[in-house]
C-alpha cells in the first residue's frame, strides 16, 4: 500500500508521458501526432507538479492571517508549470496552423503520404 | 516494427526513471530555495500569493520569456498562415438564437471576471496568463456564438499586446535604473499586506501580462478560425 | 564597478525583447522602418557585447535579476565563453540582418523580421543564463522560431521539414524539462552552480538519468549523430539568411547548451570516450551524405553536421587546448557556414534552382559572390590563411598532444572526413568557375545590401585566420571557465 | 445636449444598466467594502460599459422597476419549486420498472418578445428536468420532453411554458 503511495501520482504523470511519446512515434496522422504531443505536455506538467507536493499541504497563499507557512506545498514547482504549460500552448498552436497549411497543400494529414524529401 | 521500437525504448526509459525516483518519494519535504520563498516572500516581495511572487519576482525572467514565448506563436501562426491566398466560400448556418443571444449577454461579465482575475494575481490564485486566457474565451464565445458578426478589432488587439509586452520590459529596464540596479528589480513601495494596492510593482506587471495575453490568444483564435 | 553598470549585459536580451514588442506599433506607422530594426538591435547588441567582453576575461559578470542572490533568483552569468557567443551571435545576426533587408520579399515580412530578431534574443538568452530552467525558456523561444521560419516560405517541403523539426523538437524540451523535473526533485534547485555544487557523482542512477534525459533532448537541436535527422531538411527549406543563422548559430547553441550541462553541471570527465565516437561518427556520416547530394543547401545542411561532429570531437578531448579548440571551430564554422549560406542564397536566386548543375558559369556571372562562396568553402574545408585552417589545426595539436593511440585514429578518421569534406566542395567550385564557359551571361550581381555582409564575413575570416591570436586571448579564459567548475561556483555563489 | 441627440437619454440609461450590473458583480466577487477595490471596481465597470453597452441595447433588456424585480424574485422561486418537483419526477421514471417514459419533441408557443426573455424562458425550461430546449425559431421553442403529456401546440404551451411565462411577461412587459 505503501509503494502504491509513493509513486501512484509519478505512475501516473509518466503513464501518460509514454502513452505522449508511444503515440508520436507510432501513429502516422499529424492530428494524432499533435494530440500525442498534447498528452505528452500534460504528463511532464503534472510530473513537476507531484515533484512539488507535501503530504497535507496547503496552497502557498497567505489569503487569511491565520495560515502557517509550514504546511505549503512548494511554490516553485508550480511557477515552473505556468511556464511550461504556455510554451507547450504555444507549440500547440504553432502546430495546429501547420496542419492547416498540410492539409491545403497535400490534402492529406497522413505523414507517410508526404515525401518531397527524401534522404 | 516501429511500434516495437518504440516499446523497447520506452521500457528503457521506464526503467531508467524508477531507479531514479527511488530518491524523491512523493510528497516529503521542501527543498532550500522554497522554504526561502515561503518564509521570506512575504516580506521580501509583499505578495500573498508565494506563486505569484515566484513568477513574477524571483522568476520573473522566466516570465519575461514566457510571455515572449506566446508572443512568438502568435506571430509565428500569422506567419504560417500568411501566404494561404484562396479562401473557399463556406455557407455557415447562423447559431440559434439562444447561443447568440446569451453569448451577447455574457460577453461583458466574462471579461469583467478575466480582470478582476488579474488583477488580484497576487492575491488569490491568479494571474495575467490565466486572466488572459479568459478574457481570450470571450472572445472564443463571440466568434462561436456570433460567427461573421463580430471580429476581432486588429489594431486594438496588436496595440494590447505590443503595450503590455512593452510595459514589462520597461518596467524591467526602470528596474535597472532606479535603486538597487538590478533588472526587473521589485522598486516600488510594497504597500499593506494581503491589500490590492500591495507587492510593489507585480500587480502592474499582471495588468499588462493579462492585456498582452488576452490579445494574443483572441488572436490566435481569430487566426485559427479564420483559416480553417 | 560605475561603467560596468550601465553595460548591463541584461540589456543583450532586453533590448531585443523590447524591439521585438515594438515592432507590431511601428508597423502601423510605416512597414519600411519594420525591416531596419534587426539591424539596430544587433548592431546595438554587437557594441555592447564587445564592450563587456574585455571585462569578463579576469573575473566573469554575474547578473543578479531582481536583485536576488544566485541560488534565490535567476542569474545571467556573463563569462568568457558566454559573452564570446553573444557577441558572435550579435555580429552574425547583425550581418545576416542587413542581408535580409532586401532578401526578404515574399510573404509576411515584418512578422519574418519579429521572429529573426527573437531567434537570435533566445539564442543570447541561453548562452547567457545561469538558471537551467531559464535555459528551457530561452531554448524554446529559440526552436519555436525556428519552427515558424523554417515554414516562413510556405513551400511544400519547407512544411514538411517544418513539421518533421517541431515533432522531433518537441519531444527534445519535453524530455529537458523531464530532466529538469528530476534535478529539482533531487536537488531542490534549479541554479546551475547550486546544481553543480550539490551534485558529487554523476555515476549515481538517480543523476545519470536526469542527465541522460538533459542531453538527449538538448542534443536533438545539437543534431549530434542519431538525433539529427530533421537537420538536413530544415536547414535546406528555410529561406537562406534563415539557414545561415540556423546552421550558424542554432546548432552551435545547442551544442553549448549540451556542453555547459555535462561540464558545469556535472562536471563529467570519464565519459568522453562515447562523445568521441558519437563526434566523429557524426563526422563521417555528416560529410559522406553531404558527398552524395544534388542540392546545394542540403549538401551545405549535411556539412553542418559534419562540423559539428568535429567541435563534438574537440570538445570531449577535454583538455584545455580542445575546449579551446572546439570554439574555435564554433567561430569559425558560424562565419564560414552563415557566408556559404548567404552567398548560396543569391545563386539560388538568381538562377531560380538548388541544383548544383545549374551553378554553371555563375562565376562570371557574379564573380563578387562567386569569390566569397569560394573563400567561405576553403575556410570550412580548412586551407591555410582562413580561420577553418586555424580552428581545425588547433584541435589536431590537441588531440595529438598526449599521445594515446585512440585519439590518433579517430582524429585520422576525422581527417579522411575533412578529405571528403574538401571533395564535394572542390566540386562545386569546378562547377560554379569552369564548367559552362561557353555562357556569356552578363553580369547579375547580387545586391550591394547583400554583398556588404558577405564582404565583412570574409575578412573576418581572413584576418582571424591569418592573425589566431586575437581570438585566442578570449579562446583560454574560455576554455579555463569550461573545465574549471570549482571557479564556476565560485564566482555565482560567493 | 439632450435634444439635439434624442438617443443620449436611452444611451445613458443603456450604460448605467450595464455599469450597475457589473459592480454588481464586481462586488459579489470581491465581496469586500475596500474603498481601494470599490474603486478599481467602479473604473473598469464604466470602461467595459462605456466599450459595450450600445451592443447591450439590443438584447432587450427591460429598465429596473420594484414590480419587476419582485415578479423576477417570484419568478426564481417558482423555477425552484418546479426544479425540484421535476427532480422527483423524473426519479420516480427512472427508478420505476416499467420505465413509464415517452420521450418526443414537442413545439409550444411563446408570447414573449425580447430575445433574452426567450432565452431566460429557455433556459428555465432546460433546468428543469425532463425537459429540454432545443432550438429557439421566432416565437416558438423546440423542447424535447422525456413523458409527453400531450402532442398538441397549446396543451404543451400550457403544460411546460405557461408556469414560466406568466411571471417573465410582467418583467418584460
Amino acid at each position: 500500500m505503501n509503494i502504491l503511495y509513493d509513486y501512484i501520482y509519478y505512475a501516473g504523470a509518466f503513464g501518460l508521458i509514454f502513452i505522449g511519446i508511444f503515440t508520436m512515434m507510432v501513429k502516422r496522422n499529424y492530428i494524432k501526432v499533435i494530440i500525442g504531443l498534447s498528452i505528452l505536455e500534460t504528463g511532464v506538467n503534472l510530473f513537476l507538479i507531484s515533484v512539488g507536493y507535501i503530504s497535507n499541504g496547503t496552497a502557498p497563499i497567505f489569503s487569511n492571517p491565520g495560515i502557517e507557512a509550514k504546511n505549503m506545498v512548494d511554490p516553485v514547482p508550480q511557477a515552473l508549470v505556468l511556464t511550461a504549460i504556455v510554451i507547450g500552448l504555444a507549440v500547440l498552436s504553432l502546430a495546429l496552423s501547420m496542419a492547416i497549411r498540410l492539409y491545403k497543400h497535400f490534402g492529406t494529414l497522413d505523414l507517410q503520404q508526404i515525401k518531397e524529401q527524401r534522404w | 516494427m516501429r511500434k516495437c521500437i518504440g516499446i523497447i525504448l520506452l521500457i528503457i526509459i521506464a526503467w531508467g526513471i524508477l531507479t531514479s525516483l527511488q530518491t524523491m518519494p512523493f510528497g516529503v519535504s521542501r527543498a532550500k530555495v522554497a522554504n526561502h520563498y515561503i518564509n521570506n516572500g512575504k516580506d521580501e516581495t509583499g505578495a500573498a500569493n508565494i506563486v505569484t511572487s515566484v513568477v513574477i519576482n524571483y522568476r520573473a525572467f522566466d516570465t519575461l520569456g514566457e510571455v515572449t514565448v506566446l508572443f512568438l506563436s502568435a506571430i509565428g501562426l500569422g506567419a504560417v498562415l500568411a501566404t494561404i491566398k484562396t479562401r473557399e466560400k463556406r455557407d455557415t448556418e447562423k447559431a440559434s438564437l439562444i447561443l447568440s443571444t446569451g453569448c451577447r449577454f455574457l460577453f461583458p461579465p466574462i471579461i469583467l471576471f478575466g480582470a478582476y482575475i488579474f488583477i488580484h494575481g497576487h492575491l488569490t490564485p491568479g494571474g495575467g496568463f490565466q486572466g488572459g486566457a479568459i478574457i481570450a474565451s470571450a472572445f472564443l464565445l463571440m466568434y462561436l456564438g456570433c460567427h461573421g458578426e463580430k471580429r476581432l478589432n486588429d489594431r486594438c488587439s496588436t496595440f494590447s499586446e505590443s503595450l503590455g509586452g512593452l510595459a514589462f520590459v520597461i518596467i524591467g529596464l526602470i528596474g535597472l535604473a532606479v535603486g538597487t540596479h538590478y533588472f526587473l528589480n521589485n522598486f516600488m513601495p510594497l504597500g499593506k499586506f494581503n491589500t490590492l494596492l500591495s507587492a510593489g510593482v507585480i500587480p502592474i506587471i499582471y495588468i499588462a501580462i493579462g492585456f498582452k495575453v488576452g490579445a494574443e490568444l483572441s488572436k490566435i483564435i481569430d487566426l485559427l478560425m479564420e483559416e480553417s | 564597478m560605475n561603467e560596468m553598470s550601465i553595460l548591463d549585459p541584461v540589456l543583450l536580451i532586453a533590448i531585443p525583447l523590447g524591439l521585438a514588442f515594438l515592432i507590431p506599433l511601428l508597423g502601423l506607422v510605416s512597414k519600411k522602418i519594420v525591416r531596419w530594426i534587426p539591424v539596430v538591435g544587433f548592431l546595438f547588441n554587437g557594441i555592447v557585447a564587445l564592450l563587456i567582453l574585455p571585462h569578463v576575461l579576469k573575473q566573469p559578470i554575474i547578473v543578479k535579476i531582481g536583485g536576488f542572490v544566485p541560488p534565490f533568483g535567476i542569474n545571467l552569468y556573463a563569462g568568457s565563453v558566454g559573452m564570446l557567443l553573444a557577441s558572435l551571435i550579435a555580429i552574425t545576426g547583425f550581418l545576416v540582418s542587413i542581408y535580409a533587408v532586401k532578401y526578404i520579399t515574399k510573404g509576411a515580412e515584418q512578422k519574418y523580421h519579429i521572429l529573426f530578431l527573437l531567434l537570435l534574443t533566445g539564442a543570447t538568452g541561453v548562452v547567457l543564463t545561469g538558471d537551467i530552467f531559464n535555459l528551457f525558456v530561452f531554448f524554446e523561444i529559440l526552436c519555436i522560431s525556428s519552427y515558424a521560419l523554417v515554414a516562413y516560405l510556405g513551400t511544400r517541403s519547407g512544411l514538411e521539414a517544418s513539421i518533421k523539426y517541431l515533432i522531433q523538437g518537441s519531444i527534445g524540451s519535453s524530455f529537458l524539462l523531464i530532466g529538469i523535473g528530476l534535478l529539482y526533485g533531487q536537488f531542490g534547485t534549479l541554479n546551475m552552480a547550486d546544481l553543480a555544487r550539490q551534485i558529487v557523482d554523476y555515476t549515481e542512477p538517480s543523476v545519470f538519468v536526469s542527465m541522460v534525459f538533459m542531453i538527449t533532448g538538448l542534443g536533438i537541436e545539437a543534431a549530434i549523430f542519431p538525433l539529427n535527422a530533421w537537420l538536413p531538411d530544415a536547414h535546406s527549406s528555410a529561406p537562406s539568411s534563415v539557414s545561415a543563422v540556423l546552421s550558424g548559430i542554432a546548432i552551435e547553441v545547442g551544442l553549448y547548451a549540451v556542453i555547459r550541462v555535462l561540464f558545469t553541471i556535472f562536471a563529467v570527465s570519464n565519459f568522453f570516450i562515447f562523445f568521441m565516437v558519437l563526434g566523429v561518427l557524426t563526422v563521417l556520416i555528416g560529410e559522406m551524405s553531404a558527398f552524395a547530394q544534388k542540392n546545394i543547401k542540403r549538401m551545405l545542411a549535411y556539412s553542418s553536421i559534419g562540423q559539428i561532429g568535429l567541435i563534438v570531437f574537440a570538445f570531449s578531448i577535454s583538455t584545455q587546448l580542445g575546449v579551446a579548440g572546439g570554439l574555435f571551430q564554433m567561430v569559425s564554422h558560424t562565419l564560414g557556414k552563415a557566408l556559404l549560406f548567404l552567398c548560396a542564397g543569391y545563386m539560388i536566386f538568381r538562377t531560380g534552382s538548388m541544383e548544383i548543375s545549374s551553378l554553371e558559369g555563375i562565376g562570371k556571372k557574379m564573380p563578387i559572390t562567386a569569390l566569397c562562396f569560394t573563400i567561405g568553402t576553403f575556410s570550412i574545408v580548412g586551407l591555410p590563411p582562413f580561420t577553418g585552417f586555424a580552428s581545425k589545426f588547433m584541435i589536431i595539436r590537441a588531440a595529438l598532444a598526449n599521445g594515446e593511440l585512440l585519439l590518433q585514429i579517430l582524429i585520422g578518421l576525422v581527417l579522411v572526413g575533412t578529405i571528403i569534406e574538401g571533395a564535394y566542395f572542390f566540386k562545386i567550385i569546378q562547377t560554379i568557375y569552369f564548367k559552362g564557359a561557353h555562357k556569356t551571361d552578363n553580369r547579375e550581381e547580387a545586391p550591394v545590401t547583400a554583398l556588404i555582409p558577405m564582404l565583412i564575413l570574409v575578412s573576418f575570416i581572413i584576418v582571424i585566420g591569418m592573425f589566431p591570436n586575437i581570438i585566442d586571448k578570449v579562446l583560454q579564459p574560455a576554455a579555463s571557465e569550461l573545465l574549471d567548475q570549482v571557479k564556476y561556483i565560485g564566482s555565482v555563489l560567493g | 445636449m439632450v435634444n439635439k441627440n434624442p438617443s443620449f437619454v436611452g444611451k445613458v440609461g443603456n450604460f448605467l444598466y450595464l455599469f450597475s450590473f457589473l459592480f454588481l458583480l464586481w462586488f459579489v466577487l470581491t465581496n469586500t467594502l475596500n474603498p481601494e477595490e470599490l474603486f478599481t471596481g467602479i473604473s473598469i465597470s464604466i470602461v467595459l460599459s462605456l466599450i459595450l453597452s450600445n451592443n447591450y441595447k439590443k438584447l432587450g433588456l427591460p429598465p429596473l422597476g420594484i414590480k419587476r424585480i419582485e415578479y423576477f424574485i417570484m419568478f426564481t422561486l417558482v423555477l425552484l419549486k418546479e426544479i425540484v418537483k421535476a427532480n422527483f419526477d423524473v426519479a420516480y421514471r427512472v427508478l420505476h420498472p416499467k420505465l413509464p417514459i415517452k420521450p418526443g419533441i414537442v413545439i409550444i408557443k411563446t408570447e414573449l418578445k425580447q430575445d433574452i426573455a426567450k432565452i431566460i424562458l429557455a433556459n428555465s425550461i432546460t433546468l428543469t428536468p425532463g425537459t429540454f430546449t432545443l432550438d429557439i425559431k421566432g416565437n416558438e421553442l423546440l423542447i424535447h420532453w422525456i413523458n409527453v403529456r400531450s402532442e398538441k401546440k397549446e396543451e404543451s404551451t400550457k403544460k411546460i411554458g405557461e408556469r414560466f411565462e406568466k411571471y417573465l411577461k410582467v418583467v418584460f412587459a
